[in-house]
């Protein structure tokens, strides 16, 4: 047995803020597979995730929910969904396979973003000033999901509803986009 | 420019990345015995027109398609957005 | 009519009534010796040498607007022969060269500025990039000298050497680049042409050219059909267009390059300074505006304007180096269409057309070229070969492999 | 004596004093003045010097055409040149200066220029310091220089910030006036989305600076009721203090709001906002502005635009003079005197170019039809005016009307061409406007109220059923039309004293007929030639009256003669708020190892290399020069083991049935053959045959492999393998995806690496030399169960090993791999150090894979795969790629042990003059090798590989080196590779 161990760090040490009725907060607690579609497999794969998760697979650009581990299937692109949700003891991809078996390529993301949520009455309006995307609920409602640039970070943004969104950034710029969030959130206050 | 997504809706152009004429898609078969011309041309002799052209696209910071966008290159009128893998299976690409 | 001060001077106390026209408005002959297509500076500089350096007079200026419509009149107006390759450095610094006495040679002055033009860079990569190519300038006799940091900041202390996001380590000056009143390089090449006996047919706009048997004869044009013995198109920005009249593929794409220039304000930028970590160029005109670029937009177009991704970049570029022009103001912004080869370097060749000559390609950097590829082109019509230090700029370089590529960014031509 | 222009009504809070500075006199204003009403109600005509002549000028807008009352705002760092008084809202303790004078405003030593006059006529700079050569830059052109400009930077860092953002509507309407209100009433009453914008801190245009009386309101009645139902709407956004400053392509509008600039302090907010409006639909209602009539001496303080009179003596109370005249060729100069009486003012005279009945004759003045001024007197404003039949009129101020010309700016953007109207002597909008823009009232050539406000409204019914949405009720409000009645008149040919036409760049009606005398007849030519319409103001006002002088040299009609067309931005937009947020180390983001934290704690030295920051060499306390860091760390790990964060190579997870074949077409090397567990170097090209990249790739099982490429190209040959498989071959069962960010990644090299790696890898797995060989891979778990990747390979040339664990322990894993080397003295070493070492193993890197090389030029023709097509294979081929002199990757070790090679140095022969035509290749990278105790290089060279043991010369001119230095083979240290293998 080794004499080492290795301690597990978020990409923000799990950080909270809050500015008046906007939250910022670092998600910790959840792992993300990317699942890409074998050549040919989209049926196969679609029912293995009907039959583990009890949903369908979501068009490019809509999430989809299921209760089976608090997942979230993310259309990404035509042939790749990421698979958001909550971390257990094994190993993501292990978990997928367990799942899905060989249906899919699995890809473990988890440590590649740093996962925030912004919430509260002020969100949008501060996202106004980074996010190029649409975000009134009339044109990307709630369960719309898609990737775009921020300051000049690739980001994907869901809209969890409400006001509420979860964003994906890169993890190794993970404190440039803190303090981008943060300074859009101080601009519009 | 607005890039119409044809899965993803009107995109702002920033979060694209150029490549050019479309058909660098069609790639020349190394085996022809004609293949030093065939790709001399392929790669440099382009398409320049002025008026509608067909370019390819990269959504680098979208979903990560290659699109055949069609766009006049006097206007920016851009009338037709594909997915390049769409296209490139039409045209027979397909191994 | 000369100029002088002496002239000014009469002029001046008689009522300013005895300046002349600086060119006639000829109306067209039925047949020239050689017919060149494009009335920018690379043209009229053809032109002009063409008379005055072989004794070829019986020349014709093509224009479908205005003389000078095209880059001459809207570029950034930069001098330099900081180059790398063989293929490019004797040329561009013989251009150089040629700029030097270009005020005393067109008795016209064109405002040679030769204030120096600094690159920076930001990394020991970049640092050993420009030493390989300030020596290279070096070698081929031009002037370059490398500056530390320290050195940097005694010129332009008005640099962001703090907080910078790449800090400054250094730059390569070439204290006799600068730059140079571009409108008046046209208009100075012409008066001089047309004094040598060069007609300057303005809205005179080529529809076609006359090619019977592999040879080309002469053009149709808006003021009627005009024949020549030789026809030279040099008509950068509208290259692929005019090039495919004549059924000739050029390896060329068509792109819009944006230039920007602020309010006038007091003297604060020494010479031409750039950027090496981002994409910004700027210089301070005589005026005192800050003429300054940065990368292409990036697209094929012809539409002479550009869009604001690029507009937000150069900016950010400007801020990064010199936060201090944060409340300078652009006043106007515009966008031209340049050629930009495969390789990021130019042509002055034949055709495979007997007597269709062809100079293009010259990317965003053509306004440097001019009095070279002036006289280098006027040289190929004139002895059929081409000059010395225009040898490498041939349009079949890419199928014998032989490319000019300073970036190795290879054949991407938004690239370059 | 306080504000003696003050008269009463007008849009001012007198309740309130605000004091502010103008060279340094202190003065009184309200809220609600600019600094232009302002410095009028306090009776100061003089502000400012004209560009070239220097002289004395005063404010003659109300708005952002304003050509002469440009000024220095606020102080230090915070000053802010070419402000224009006339848009700058006063607030608390502003301070202004006047620009572009030696001296005091009213004494400028440059005013000599103006006498000097005849000799600075246009051009005359092209014509004259051409002798001797030599002097132009020496003498002329710093005395010139020197004179440059209008404004000053203050030298200084901008201290303020600035932000940007996006917007999306469904029509966006420019311009808050009787059009732009109407527009926003139908349009917002649809329930489309909607955004107003205007440039004014007050919405209304024109209708706040009138008299006019709309559905039995005044105007300013009209637009406090209008704003009032439209605040109320949740789907219209109110921008004021907004400028729409250009269109561009499918429907996004360019647009600044000024957040904090009317404040005293902006309390660390943004100083204003650069947006990026995403529209559908587009209604430009931005209004028209006045133009002058050109005479003599039509330049001095005190001559005004009438309709900006109007505006002063109606929204701001104040009166521009004492005695106003009025010189008009239209209808609008007579509003001008009707207010001025209503408001006591007392007018001088009335003065119209066209012949005809007076329509009114206010007391005590002089009508004077079919009148012309051909001069004014008074040195720092106007006295007296004298017309053509010799008449002189007493006046302090003189408003003038020439006309209105629609603002059709922003229809220009795109490519449109604006088309003459002789009915109001004006060019309005042509077609081929941006696409979705409409264009309505004033703007669109409807001068009047009336077809303000119906072209308005209807403008903004159209649009919303353009998009899906339903009509709406609306009635324009009754008003009483007035014709324009304008009979064109540009300039008083009477006058034999200069006329100007560009105000701030000194353009006179003779340097146009001398432009046109010297052939510079075509439009364009003209402007350049003279600086028309190139100062600040863009030639808002001249532009016309200019062409009409250059249509009767050249006897042509206007738009014959040409047209203006405008390009973006409609007025100056700071380049502060173009870059946004993205400036000092917010220019771009920051990409962090997962050793970053550690490694701070550790005094590193980092270094840029892309977004990414790297530790470059860490230093030890007693050593005092990098050389010191970086000896000790290539030696110690050359010796026992070192540790160095690789994580930045990109790494890409490559999955399919036909993920070999796929490998094989991207890679010019073979790869259908690796077996599971093992790596390869792989060499990657682009499809003209030239070096794109290198790494290694690794087998993790029968369809899975994990690509590395270099730090710098991780995004470029992401996109390229997306391209590959998406374009090219779409057939191919393969997938990419990034995993870069995904894990840690540290190399571990050096004698005793094993051993370190001994004491983490989990038991269960094998790493002795037999069963993990060099070049072997394998997912193992360390530390007790944490699961990680091993590949044995060596950028160092020592027996080393990469190890990644997922990111997450990233910081855990550096701190434990230097616990774990304690017994072997384990040193961290940098990138330095990492580069040395791959010098002295002869590895290429950024400096010889430049998209210059070609696999034979490094070497590596051997490589090349040859059964198989590959990207590049075709054309690599290429006879200009291959011939025999073609420079190739050698090693250089200078003869002189103690001297240095230079990266960047070329190479000539011995005995040969250093010249271009003599160049045989330069060095692409050097090291100080602490292991060989000399310099070293690698470089390109002519024949190179022919030429091992020759001498040559590395010569820098550059920094006045030249070395001899021996060709050598670029694998200085253990060319056979024997230490890779222990």
């Amino acid at each position: 047995m080794s004499d080492f161990m290795l301690k597990v760090r978020s990409p923000l040490d799990g950080i909270e803020l809050t500015y008046g009725d906007v939250a910022i907060r670092e998600i910790t607690d959840r792992d993300i597979v990317s699942i890409a579609i074998p050549l040919g497999g989209t049926e196969t794969l679609s029912k293995a995730v009907i039959s583990a998760y009890q949903t369908e697979l979501p068009a490019v650009g809509r999430c989809a929910k299921s209760h089976v581990d608090n997942a979230h299937f993310l259309g990404m692109a035509p042939d790749q969904y990421f698979i958001v949700f909550d971390r257990s003891g094994s190993e993501s991809t292990d978990k997928i396979t367990s799942k899905l078996g060989k249906t899919g390529y699995f890809t473990d993301q988890s440590d590649s973003w740093v996962m925030m949520r912004i919430g509260g009455p002020k969100s949008r309006t501060a996202l106004e000033r980074i996010c190029p995307i649409d975000l009134h609920p009339t044109v990307f409602p709630e369960e719309s999901v898609t990737r775009t640039l921020m300051e000049h970070l690739s980001t994907i943004i869901l809209s969890e509803g409400n006001d509420h969104y979860l964003l994906l950034s890169a993890r190794s710029s993970a404190g440039s986009f803190l303090q981008v969030l943060q300074k859009s959130v101080e601009n519009v206050l | 420019m607005i890039i119409d997504h044809p899965l993803l809706g009107p995109r702002d152009v920033s979060e694209f990345v150029y490549l050019g004429d479309a058909s660098l898609i069609n790639r020349p078969d190394s085996q022809n015995e004609n293949a030093a011309k065939h790709f001399y041309e392929y790669l440099y002799l382009r398409e320049n027109p002025a008026g509608e052209h067909r370019e390819l696209w990269y959504h680098e910071h979208g979903d990560r398609s290659w699109l055949v966008v069609t766009r006049d290159t006097l206007t920016h009128k851009i009338t037709r957005v594909e997915l390049a893998r769409d296209t490139a299976l039409a045209a027979g690409r397909n191994k | 009519m000369r100029n002088s001060g002496f002239k000014i001077l009469t002029e001046a106390l008689t009522g300013n009534k005895g300046w002349k026209a600086n060119w006639r408005q000829p109306t067209p002959k039925s047949a020239y010796d050689v017919i060149i297509v494009g009335a920018g500076g690379h043209g009229l500089a053809t032109a002009y040498y063409l008379a005055k350096e072989f004794d070829i007079t019986n020349v014709a200026v093509l224009e479908k607007g205005w003389i000078g419509s095209g880059n001459v009149g809207r570029n950034t107006t930069i001098i330099r022969s900081n180059y790398m390759l063989p293929g490019n450095e004797p040329f561009y610094e013989w251009s150089m060269k040629l700029w030097e006495g270009l005020e005393q040679d067109l008795n016209y002055n064109v405002m040679v500025s030769q204030r120096g033009i600094l690159n920076l860079f930001h990394n020991d990569p970049q640092r050993d990039t420009f030493i390989r190519r300030g020596n290279a300038m070096r070698l081929a006799g031009a002037d370059a000298v490398l500056l530390d940091r320290e050195d940097v900041q005694k010129m332009c202390p008005f640099f962001d050497f703090n907080s910078s996001r790449f800090p400054i380590k250094g730059g390569l000056l070439q204290p006799r680049g600068g730059t140079v009143r571009h409108d008046a390089v046209a208009w100075g090449y012409a008066r001089k042409g047309d004094e040598l006996g060069v007609d300057i047919l303005q809205n005179c706009e080529v529809q076609s050219f006359m090619i019977e048997g592999g040879v080309c004869k002469g053009v149709e044009t808006t003021k009627g059909s005009i024949k020549a013995k030789k026809v030279a198109v040099c008509v950068a920005g509208s290259s692929g267009r005019v090039m495919a009249m004549a059924g000739i593929r050029v390896p060329i794409e068509s792109h819009v390059m944006q230039a920007f220039v602020s309010e006038a304000l007091k003297p604060v930028i020494p010479g031409v300074v750039t950027f090496g970590a981002g994409h910004f160029y700027v210089s301070q005109s005589d005026k005192g505006g800050l003429v300054f670029g940065g990368d292409i937009d990036g697209y094929n177009s012809y539409a002479q304007r550009g869009n604001l991704p690029v507009v937000e970049d150069v900016c950010e570029g400007g801020m990064a180096i010199m936060p201090m022009i944060g409340r300078a103001r652009i006043l106007r912004m515009w966008g031209g269409t340049v050629d930009m080869s495969m390789d990021g370097s130019p042509f002055i060749d034949k055709t495979h057309i007997e007597g269709l000559y062809f100079n293009g390609g010259w990317c965003y950097g053509g306004f440097k070229a001019t009095p070279a590829s002036g006289w280098c082109y006027a040289h190929l019509l004139a002895n059929e070969k081409p000059h010395e230090v225009a040898s490498e700029f041939r349009l079949d370089r890419f199928s014998r492999g032989h490319i000019i590529d300073e970036k190795g960014m290879g054949a991407q031509p938004n690239l370059h | 004596m306080s504000q003696i222009n003050r008269i009463s009504g007008g849009l001012i809070d007198r309740d309130k004093t605000l004091n502010f500075k103008f060279d340094g006199r202190v003065f009184e204003g309200h809220p609600g003045d600019t600094l232009a009403s302002a410095l009028l109600a306090n009776g100061q005509r003089l502000v400012g010097r004209s560009f070239k002549y220097h002289r004395p000028r005063g404010i003659v807008t109300a708005g952002s055409e304003e050509p002469n009352a440009l000024v220095q705002l606020r102080r230090g760092a915070h000053q802010e040149p070419n402000t224009r008084a006339t848009e700058t809202e006063l607030f608390e303790g502003l301070e202004a200066t006047s620009q572009n004078h030696r001296g005091s405003l009213k004494y400028d030593l440059m005013a000599v220029n103006d006498l000097l006059s005849p000799f600075l006529t246009a051009g005359f700079y092209y014509k004259t310091f051409m002798w001797p050569k030599g002097f132009w830059e020496k003498v002329y052109e710093p005395a010139i220089r020197a004179s440059a400009g209008l404004g000053r930077l203050s030298g200084e860092p901008d201290p303020d910030t600035y932000d940007k953002g996006f917007l999306h509507c469904d029509i966006l309407i420019i311009g808050g006036g009787a059009a732009g209100l109407s527009a926003a009433l139908t349009a917002g009453r649809s329930g489309a989305r909607v955004i107003l914008a205007e440039e004014n801190f007050r919405m209304g245009g024109r209708l706040i600076a009138e008299t006019l009386e709309l559905g039995g309101m005044s105007g300013t009645e009209w637009v406090t009721e209008t704003l009032a139902e439209l605040t109320a709407m949740t789907n219209l956004r109110f921008m004021p203090r907004t400028t729409v400053y250009g269109a561009f392509d499918h429907g996004i509008y360019g647009t600044l709001e000024r957040m904090t600039d009317h404040l005293s302090s902006n309390e660390q907010k943004p100083r204003q906002v650069l947006w990026r409006i995403y529209s559908k639909r587009a209604i430009l209602c931005a209004g028209a502005t006045e133009r002058l009539i050109a005479f003599g001496n039509n330049d001095r303080p005190g001559v005004m635009l009438a309709g900006a009179t109007r505006a002063y003596v109606n929204r701001w109370a104040v009166t521009p003079g004492q005695r106003i005249a009025i010189f008009t060729n239209n209808n609008d100069g007579w509003r001008t005197a009707t207010d001025l009486t209503e408001k006591g003012v007392e007018v001088t005279a009335v003065v119209d170019t066209r012949d005809g009945p007076a329509r009114v004759t206010p007391s005590g003045a002089s009508v004077v039809m079919g009148g012309r001024i051909i001069d004014t007197k008074g040195r720092h404003g106007i006295r007296s005016l004298t017309l053509s039949n010799g008449q002189t009129i007493p006046a302090d101020c003189l408003a003038v009307s020439g006309g209105w010309n629609p603002n059709v700016h922003l229809t220009c953007h795109q490519g449109g061409r604006p088309v003459w109207r002789d009915d109001i002597a004006a060019f309005t909008p042509g077609d081929n406007l941006p696409v979705g823009m409409t264009v309505a009232g004033a703007a669109n050539g409807s001068l009047g109220l009336a077809g303000a406000l119906a072209e308005g409204g209807k403008a903004g019914n159209v649009a919303t059923q353009d998009i899906g949405y339903s009509r709406s009720n609306y009635t324009a409000p009754k008003t009483e039309e007035e014709a324009v009645g304008i009979s064109a008149f540009w300039y008083v040919k009477e006058s034999r004293q200069r006329s100007w036409l560009d105000l701030q760049n000194d353009v006179t009606i003779k340097d146009v007929q001398l432009a046109c005398q010297e052939g510079f007849s075509a439009v364009e030519h003209m402007k350049r030639y003279t600086t028309l319409g190139m100062a600040t103001d863009q030639g808002k006002m001249a532009n016309v009256p200019a062409l009409a002088v250059l249509a009767e040299c050249t006897n042509k009609s206007i738009p014959d003669t040409g047209t203006t067309v405008f390009r973006p931005p409609y007025s100056p937009v700071s380049i502060g708020a173009f870059a946004g947020r993205s400036r000092g180390n917010d220019f771009r983001p920051y990409r962090l190892t997962p050793s970053h934290d550690w490694a701070v704690e550790q005094s590193a030295v980092f270094v840029e290399t892309g977004m990414w920051l790297r530790a470059r060499w860490f230093p030890q306390p007693g050593e005092t020069h990098w050389r010191q860091h970086v000896d000790r760390e290539v030696l110690q790990t050359r010796k026992s083991v070192g540790v160095c964060d690789v994580t930045t190579l990109g790494k890409i997870d490559i999955q399919g049935r036909d993920a070999p074949a796929f490998l094989n077409s991207v890679y010019a090397n073979a790869f259908g053959k690796l077996a599971v567990g093992k790596v390869r170097y792989g060499l990657m090209l682009r499809e003209d045959g030239i070096a794109m990249d290198d790494g290694t790739t690794a087998r993790l099982s029968e369809k899975r492999f994990v690509m590395t490429t270099t730090t710098a190209n991780a995004v470029s040959v992401f996109r390229h393998l997306e391209f590959c498989r998406q374009c090219l071959w779409p057939g191919m069962d393969v997938h990419v995806i990034s995993a870069t960010e995904q894990f840690a990644q540290y190399s571990v090299a050096g004698p005793n690496s094993r051993r370190l790696l001994g004491r983490l890898v989990d038991p269960e797995f094998d790493i002795s030399n037999e069963a993990f060989p060099f070049m072997a891979c394998a997912e193992i778990t360390v530390c007790g169960g944490t699961p990680a990747r091993l590949f044995r390979i060596s950028f160092s040339g020592e027996l080393a090993y990469e190890i990644a664990v997922p990111t997450r322990y990233g910081d855990a894993l550096i701190r434990v791999l230097i616990a774990a080397g304690e017994p072997f003295d384990v040193v961290p070493y940098g990138t330095e150090a990492l580069s040395v070492m791959r010098i002295e193993k002869g590895h290429p890197a950024g400096g010889e894979l430049n998209g210059q090389t070609t696999a034979h030029d490094l070497g590596m023709g051997r490589l090349l795969s040859k059964s198989t097509d590959y990207i590049g294979n075709t054309l690599r081929q290429r006879p200009g790629l291959n011939f025999e002199d073609r420079p190739t990757l050698m090693g250089f070790r200078p003869v002189d042990r103690s001297t240095n090679l230079t990266a960047g140095a070329h190479i000539i022969a011995k005995g040969k003059e250093a010249t271009m035509e003599n160049d045989e290749g330069w060095i692409s990278s050097v090291a100080s090798s602490p292991t060989l105790k000399y310099s070293i290089g690698l470089g390109f060279i002519k024949r190179g590989s022919r030429r091992l043991g020759d001498v040559i010369r590395v010569v820098n001119p550059l920094k006045g080196e030249d070395v001899e230095a021996e060709i050598v083979s670029p694998h200085f240290f253990d060319p056979d590779g024997e230490r890779l293998r222990v």
